[in-house]
């Protein structure tokens, strides 16, 4: 168990340096970005001296370096800031119900979609080159080949047009559980359905790669149904790669739904960090660019943990 | 009854592809000759169906002015004008043949794609290959550079740049192919890193072969089929790329005609049950079924794997 | 024997594999019968069809391959006609099968015990409890060592010729009447071996069981069947008893098989010329792990040096510190009596070129995507400047040295040659450099006898022509006696004994080289049972494995 | 294409069933022909849902721009005076004013009896500060230019306050009915905006920037004839198909802004669809310092070059009327109605281009969604039209982000939107007087600055509505400015939504007083 400790905490620590970087890249990418918080805030109505103005009331006058190092400072002792616009608002406050909405939806998804896209990648390898691979696999292709607001409208064409479920996923305060499944379900479906033909593929593949392999032989040779060799045999040598995949679709689902959020209006972190990239508010995008990054970091490092956990010959050594 | 008539078309449309593929096997097997006749002979209705498609697209794409009935971006009559003899496929909203737009979206949209995945693959072998090659520093700072770029999310991360740097053609071709490159990278540093180890890598290096040498004579030619299986997964991301963007009005610029703005561009019209943005969609999911179903056979070709 | 006691009946067998897109036939018509507790062994060469025939005796073709037309009937029921349902039930229960390699047949997600108790219990044999408590039962009988614990680790905290007996204990949970033994001791290291074959041949004794036992190995096979049964590219050659077809073989090809040992070097002179490469002291490791301890030894010109031992042994690490892949922790590499550099990538072009090196696999060594004008062409066109048209006169005197006709073959891969051929062109590629010394490793231990024995003479003819000095490093003592000038033997990275053959090969002998040289399979059917009862009454360790 | 009528799916709710009456009928006719309604009555939950909405929206006044938070502020807040549905300006917090006969001095009286959602009276001191929030040299706010006349601002007892002006402003009174300028409760001089107070006929429960925001009833309201909903909720749905099925699917009651491209099938599938014409004109704007536009004949070429008719009737689905290339909408008091139609004349256009001496002309045309929407479309269309006219327009296609600080008044000719004013003095002094901030011409013209002057403090209607008419000509033919089109106001609404007879035209949602207007039938 040591040396996974020991791995975790080295990758913890290039985690924290990757986040290190990102957040110069980002800083410096919305500092490249032409105009600033006061123009874009005032937009068409922006004169010469509001803008100097407001940039002097924020302190966006400042030398770029010294507002960085305002900002890291900051959040070495805990702090993000406070948002441009909505001054007085800590951006952490800002971020916590829509992390908690972007979370809910992630985890909504995934749930329907890894356990799907797992069996089907099962069932297709079991049944590959059948007509059922052959269909299940053209049809995961055309459906990762629809852009994801294509697939929602339809299923609002679909589902909510028909009365089944609502086409706004916008969750009212208080709302319970089961109200927040069933506003929350269009989202989730349109996430599932995007993402589970990649995890599904990369399962068969996964599967199929290690089909070849001699104790796959040796397990059908010891009179073993094809599913057991399927699922006993093959499928726990095939964990690291499919947990990697996952991981991927997991990041995915957490920091690139933005177009979905759009669409069925649901209050999540992307709309969030898209609209503080056109009004560049700053703190807001660097803490939102922090926790995909953050995301993205641990999903990977979980994957990899998952599949040093789901190898003997990592676990047990002699 | 409305499924059992979805189910005759579907069977339909089934058997014309299946006799098209036949159809187009026994063509290409007749015109052309030596190994590549035997392969064509020998390839399955998928691969011939999705070489089928491919040419079409290409012959229309090549051919898009002479095919087309009407210009890319003139304005021919109304707007939204049913289909009809004229305008097969009717008109846009601003009353272009929309028709003609997906045969020049042909053009568009496949040249784009192409030249950025061919960029990308570009961008991300070279170096994939140079750092499970060299390996040491590079490998460790090329790898956590990389580490670094795909934690950010690929889609805000190309609206920032795009802003930075505008949105002509060629910018959206760089910048979706610097970061799909991320990705590119890591496979082909993967399957380099398999390679590397080989006797072959081993015995050239002891010959005292360069970095050059052992990269594109020794190395390269072993690492391109599943380079080239990517391609095809890769090559229809960039079309998702392009329509995400064009959602967030960053996509390629109007007038010029390509499938994922035009799915942007008439997305709305599907939620009033109207077809016409399934048009570029299906044409974006017909080419990467197509793709992806030629870039199998050639795995399995190359591969020599018995599934 | 009467009809009844046979198991198992093949008729007219015949089984295709696919080749691209046509189907090529591996095997053509063999029939054979088994008959209960009856041990046939199935000699070949690659690409004989042994193998593929051991699987259709459970009614199994692999992936690519189908059974054409013939008859398989296993105790009563055609295995072509049974359905798969049949199938699965007579595998695993009543048909065992033992693969090559253990340590890719035993699934690395799952422990050993697991993995035994799964036939018994699927095949409701019997409980888990049970399963559990016989497979501690067979362990022991197959003189495991803690037959109690080892059942609970995973296949890679376990030695191969451990798992190789495992196997053998799992192939026998279900008591089944026919086990398929597909050259389960080929991998394995000589002194290991003896004591799976010891235990396969007990436990098969024991319960009766028949078995199929298929190898490349004459002597081994000498040890376990009662009939020997010889293919040749699919074909039947011959078949009788044991005793018979080692005495009196009639086929030519057997006889050819038979006489394939016969190699021998002619005797060198004492050398009289300055070594050209000399190890001085030399001792290396892997990160914190010591593979080499303190090795010297010298190679004169057209002189071979043999580096024996096992695997771990250290030897072939010695050749990558020849070569400058691993930089010595101690000690020099002396070339012409100049060190060399240690990091190859320190050395000149003229030292690397001068330094050769013959790797066992030719598949891996050779880059699958280069003809072999180029993978022979590269080097003369580097170290030698040859272009145009001299480089392709000299890669085609290359091609003729190794005997490989240039017109024919000068532009091919090489998955379009044979195993043999392909070695031959490694031998090229390390000619086309015009060295003074080649480093053959294990080059011949992957290729068929007859194979190999065509390599070895020509190493020797071009060692005379060439004025080339040998380093051969070789687990197979056989090889050894064809071809070695001086012998080095190592074990866990320490030279044990060194010095001319004829020394090396005359008592007496350090412990570790006895052991060596007596584990060496003999023709002699007795001789496994003569050479267990000798090292018992010596007391002598049983392997080196343990 | 006629998939949709294949689709009977659509229909929901019953929707459809007022909607035969109501909906073909009213489609582009003003609200004002639709038959007589029941008497407005109290109750319901009214949603709105809008295109515009950002998180980085917040409830400083200094910083309101789109709908949304416009909506916000007239639902939450009142004004001193408010324009009416029928373009009169109407008293609201302030009873009555008086001007001193330069037109530079105003008293304003502040209503009896109105009191803030905290309880507090409103006083001259919340005027004061509400109004000073957005003046002096450290204001940040985007109204910072309308309230810049301003020189002085007192209070005269607690129910008066008289405000000076640099010059005299005959239509002062106006620019306080501007969203910008709500009355908020002061507190030691000062507003604080983020508590959510004010005296509106709503009190704010809760605002999440971008999402929503919700309301309840103000039972304290002093109007009684107005706000009849118990509660409001405004979202945020910037997706137009997101939008147009949260109207369809009963999500939301009413939405601004439906995507025109696809109206007809919104209307078929049972919605009604509200539209007026108004102020709203899109533009595209020259640098007339720059070559070639410094040429007034380049100028008119370009003028003669655009098809209006076409442009209406695809990027404003026919909601909408053609413009003249003046600012001033048909419904301003002082509109030029005899001024000649400019039409579509490429000959004309042709002939200009000569004039300047010139065989041909190609510029490049900026144009972002973000200008207008449909201002890319409309780009391309003025380019295929004036490619008849031997001028080569390129639409060049800017990021949407950043479109007002990096393109507009940037390049040389760029597409734009103007909300336009209830004022013809203000709609002209904000975006044609010489100097001013946003002369997105960068035009400068002698006569038009004296006529913009005299007019302003001139209180004779006749003579003013001469002096504007003229105004109206040269911008007309000698601005700087191409503006094709005048945008109508769309809203597509449930039909349970009720509207009074008659509408606002000055802006969107009656005047962004529809939660304070329309009732639930």
């Amino acid at each position: 168990m040591a040396h996974i400790w020991r791995m975790i905490a080295q990758r913890l620590g290039f985690g924290l340096l990757t986040l290190f970087v990102v957040s110069i890249i980002i800083f410096g990418a919305t500092e490249l970005l032409p105009g600033d918080f006061a123009q874009a805030v005032l937009g068409q109505a922006a004169t010469p001296e509001a803008v100097a103005n407001i940039r002097r009331e924020l302190g966006l006058d400042q030398p770029v370096y010294v507002r960085y190092f305002d900002w890291l400072f900051g959040v070495m002792q805990g702090d993000f800031g406070t948002s441009l616009a909505q001054r007085g608002r800590p951006v952490s406050e800002m971020i916590m119900s829509r992390l908690g909405n972007t979370f809910f939806l992630a985890i909504y998804a995934a749930a329907m979609a890894v356990p799907l896209a797992l069996t089907l990648g099962v069932l297709v390898a079991l049944w590959r080159n059948s007509l059922f691979d052959r269909v299940a696999n053209s049809t995961a292709l055309s459906a990762i080949s629809f852009p994801e607001f294509f697939v929602a409208y339809i299923l609002i064409f679909v589902l909510a047009q028909s009365g089944y479920f609502p086409s706004m996923a916008r969750m009212p305060a208080g709302a319970d559980l089961g109200e927040k499944l069933y506003r929350a379900f269009l989202p989730a479906l349109t996430l599932t359905l995007v993402v589970t033909a990649h995890m599904m593929r990369m399962t068969r593949a996964a599967i199929i790669n290690l089909l070849a392999s001699p104790y796959i032989e040796m397990a059908r040779l010891k009179g073993m149904r094809p599913s057991r060799v399927i699922i006993r045999h093959a499928l726990p040598n095939a964990i690291a790669p499919i947990a990697n995949v996952v991981a991927i679709n997991l990041a995915y689902l957490i920091t690139g739904v933005v177009v979905v959020e759009v669409v069925f209006v649901y209050p999540g972190l992307g709309q969030l960090m898209v609209d503080s990239v056109s009004r560049r508010d700053i703190p807001v995008v660097q803490a939102i660019a922090l926790i995909f990054a953050a995301a993205y970091v641990l999903l990977n490092l979980t994957a990899d943990v998952i599949s040093t956990l789901s190898n003997p010959r990592l676990m047990h050594r002699t | 009854m409305g499924f059992l008539i979805f189910l005759f078309w579907a069977a339909i449309t089934l058997g014309v592809a299946i006799a098209a593929a036949w159809g187009f096997r026994a063509v290409a097997a007749a015109v052309t000759r030596g190994e590549m006749r035997r392969a064509l002979r020998n390839a399955p209705l998928t691969a011939s169906f999705g070489m089928l498609v491919i040419f079409i697209y290409l012959v229309v794409a090549i051919l898009a002015p002479l095919i087309a009935p009407f210009p890319e971006r003139t304005v021919v009559g109304s707007q939204f004008i049913p289909w009809s003899a004229e305008h097969w496929l009717g008109t846009d909203a601003l009353g272009r043949d929309m028709f003609s737009r997906m045969i020049y979206g042909t053009r568009n949209t496949v040249g784009i794609a192409f030249a950025t995945t061919a960029l990308a693959f570009l961008i991300g072998s070279v170096f994939g290959l140079l750092a499970a090659t060299v390996g040491g520093w590079l490998d460790q700072g090329l790898s956590r550079l990389v580490d670094v770029m795909m934690a950010i999310p690929s889609l805000i991360f190309a609206l920032l740049l795009l802003t930075i740097f505008g949105t002509s053609i060629l910018t959206l071709i760089l910048v979706i192919a610097v970061i799909d490159s991320t990705r590119v990278f890591r496979l082909a540093r993967a399957v380099t890193e398999g390679v590397v180890v080989m006797d072959y890598i081993e015995a050239a290096r002891l010959r005292g072969e360069g970095l050059g040498y052992l990269i594109t004579r020794e190395i390269l030619p072993n690492v391109t089929a599943p380079l080239v299986a990517e391609f095809g997964l890769r090559f229809c991301f960039v079309f998702l790329s392009i329509s995400a963007l064009s959602f967030l009005g960053l996509g390629i610029q109007p007038p010029t005609a390509d499938w994922g703005s035009m799915v942007r561009e008439n997305a709305t019209l599907i939620t009033f049950g109207d077809i016409t943005p399934l048009l570029p969609a299906g044409a974006i999911a017909l080419l990467t079924v197509a793709v992806n179903f030629v870039v199998d056979w050639q795995l399995y070709r190359a591969s020599g794997l018995k599934e | 024997m009467t009809k009844k006691d046979v198991l198992l009946n093949i008729r007219g067998l015949k089984i295709e594999g696919k080749s691209g897109d046509d189907w090529l036939a591996i095997v053509n018509g063999v029939n054979l019968t088994l008959h209960r507790g009856e041990v046939l062994g199935l000699i070949g060469e690659s690409g004989a069809g042994k193998s593929t025939i051991g699987l259709a005796a459970m009614g199994f073709a692999r992936d690519g391959c189908r059974i054409s037309d013939g008859v398989i009937e296993f105790d009563g029921t055609d295995l072509r006609e049974a359905s798969q349902d049949q199938l699965r039930r007579l595998r695993g229960k009543r048909i065992a099968y033992v693969a090559q390699s253990a340590a890719a047949s035993f699934n690395p997600a799952h422990k050993l015990m697991d993995q035994y108790c799964e036939a018994p219990v699927r095949h409701g044999v019997m409980s888990r409890s049970q399963a559990e408590k016989d497979a501690v039962e067979l362990y022991r009988k197959m003189q495991l060592p803690d037959p109690e614990g080892i059942g609970f680790r995973f296949p890679h905290q376990v030695s191969g010729g451990q798992l190789q007996r495992a196997m053998t204990a799992m192939a026998m949970s279900c008591r089944p009447d026919l086990i398929i033994f597909d050259e389960p001791t080929t991998a394995l290291d000589v002194t290991t071996q003896i004591e799976v074959l010891a235990a396969i041949r007990d436990i098969v004794e024991q319960f009766g069981t028949a078995a199929i036992y298929i190898t490349h190995d004459l002597a081994v096979v000498a040890q376990m069947a009662d009939r020997i049964k010889i293919l040749l590219k699919g074909d039947e050659v011959e078949e009788a008893d044991t005793e018979t077809m080692l005495s009196a073989p009639k086929d030519d090809y057997t006889k050819s098989l038979w006489a394939v040992r016969s190699f021998q070097r002619a005797e060198q002179a004492a050398p009289r010329d300055k070594p050209v490469v000399s190890l001085r002291n030399i001792s290396a490791a892997y990160g914190p792990v010591k593979v080499l301890d303190d090795i010297s030894f010298d190679i004169h010109p057209r002189r071979t040096v043999a580096v024996v031992g096992e695997s771990g042994s250290g030897k072939s690490t010695a050749a990558r510190v020849i070569t400058g892949l691993l930089p010595p922790t101690r000690g020099e590499v002396l070339f012409d009596g100049e060190a060399l550099p240690p990091d190859y990538r320190k050395r000149t072009r003229d030292q690397l070129r001068h330094a050769q090196m013959i790797y066992q696999m030719a598949d891996t060594a050779l880059n699958p995507k280069l003809t072999l004008r180029r993978l022979i062409g590269r080097p003369a066109q580097m170290y030698l400047g040859l272009r145009g048209r001299a480089l392709t006169e000299r890669i085609r005197e290359l091609l003729d040295l190794i005997e490989l006709e240039p017109d024919q073959y000068i532009d091919r891969l090489p998955s379009e040659l044979s195993g043999g051929q392909k070695q031959r062109i490694g031998i090229a590629r390390a000619l086309a450099a015009e060295p003074r010394f080649i480093i053959c490793d294990e080059v011949t231990s992957a290729l068929d006898q007859i194979v190999a024995e065509g390599i070895l003479r020509l190493l020797d003819k071009l060692q005379s022509e060439f004025n080339l000095a040998y380093m051969f490093i070789t687990h197979d003592l056989a090889t050894v006696r064809a071809i070695a000038d001086d012998v080095v033997v190592m074990q866990k990275g320490r030279v044990v004994e060194q010095g001319p053959k004829p020394e090396m090969f005359a008592p007496p002998h350090e412990p570790y080289t006895e052991l060596l040289l007596s584990s060496v399979p003999e023709m002699d059917p007795d001789w496994l049972t003569k050479l267990l009862e000798q090292r018992s009454r010596k007391g002598l360790p049983q392997s080196a494995d343990q | 294409m006629n998939a949709s009528t294949r689709n009977p799916g659509l229909t929901r709710r019953g929707l459809l069933k007022s909607a035969g009456a109501i909906g073909a009928a009213g489609l582009i006719l003003p609200a004002s022909y639709r038959k007589a309604m029941a008497e407005p009555k109290r109750g319901g939950t009214f949603r709105i849902g809008f295109g515009h909405g950002n998180t980085t929206d917040s409830l400083n006044p200094a910083l309101w721009d789109q709908a949304f938070v416009q909506v916000l502020g007239n639902t939450m807040h009142n004004y001193l005076t408010v324009i009416g549905a029928d373009g009169q300006l109407e008293p609201e917090l302030a009873e009555s004013w008086e001007a001193s006969s330069d037109a530079a001095t105003w008293t304003f009286k502040l209503r009896e009896g109105v009191t803030f959602h905290n309880g507090k009276d409103l006083v001259a001191a919340d005027v004061i500060a509400s109004l000073n929030h957005h003046r002096g040299e450290d204001s940040a706010s985007a109204a910072a230019p309308i309230v810049e006349a301003i020189t002085d601002i007192r209070a005269d007892g607690d129910k008066v306050v008289v405000i000076t002006l640099q010059a005299g402003d005959a239509d002062f009174p106006f620019i306080l009915s501007d969203y910008h300028l709500p009355i908020l409760p002061a507190e030691d001089g000062r507003i604080d905006y983020d508590n959510g107070i004010g005296c509106g006929g709503y009190i704010l429960e809760s605002f999440e920037p971008g999402v929503d925001a919700h309301f309840t009833r103000n039972p304290d309201y002093w109007k009684s004839d107005r706000a009849w909903f118990d509660r409001v909720e405004l979202y945020a749905i910037l997706d137009s198909a997101a939008r147009q099925n949260a109207l369809i699917t009963g999500e939301v009651d009413v939405i601004d802004r439906p995507d025109l491209n696809t109206i007809h099938m919104l209307e078929r599938a049972g919605v009604n669809i509200i539209s007026v014409s108004g102020t709203q004109h899109y533009t595209f704007a020259m640098d007339s310092r720059a070559d070639p536009f410094s040429n007034n004949h380049v100028r008119l070429a370009l003028k003669y070059g655009v098809n209006r008719q076409q442009m209406v009737d695809t990027i404003l689905s026919g909601f909408g009327v053609v413009g003249n290339d003046h600012p001033i909408g048909r419904s301003n008091r002082f509109h030029a109605d005899d001024l000649e139609q400019r039409e579509f004349d490429p000959d004309r256009a042709r002939h200009h281009l000569r004039e300047a001496g010139l065989d041909s002309l190609t510029v490049d045309l900026s144009a972002a969604d973000a200008a207008f929407a449909g201002a890319v479309d409309a780009a391309v269309l003025f380019s295929e039209s004036a490619a008849q006219a031997g001028i080569n327009i390129n639409p060049v296609r800017e990021p949407s982000d950043g479109y007002w600080s990096n393109v507009w008044m940037v390049k040389p000719f760029s597409a734009v939107y103007w909300g336009g004013r209830p004022t013809e003095d203000w709609m002209f002094s904000t975006a044609f007087a010489a100097g001013a901030p946003w002369n997105d011409g960068f035009w400068e013209h002698e006569r038009f600055e004296e006529l913009l002057r005299a007019a302003r403090s001139e209180l004779d209607e006749d003579l003013r509505a001469e002096m504007y008419f003229e105004m109206q000509q040269i911008v007309r033919d000698e601005g700087a400015i191409v503006i094709p089109m005048f945008s109508d106001y769309v809203m597509a609404t449930a039909d349970n939504v009720m509207t009074p007879d008659q509408i606002g035209a000055n802006t969107t949602l009656d005047g962004v007083r529809a939660t304070e207007r329309w009732w639930f039938a």
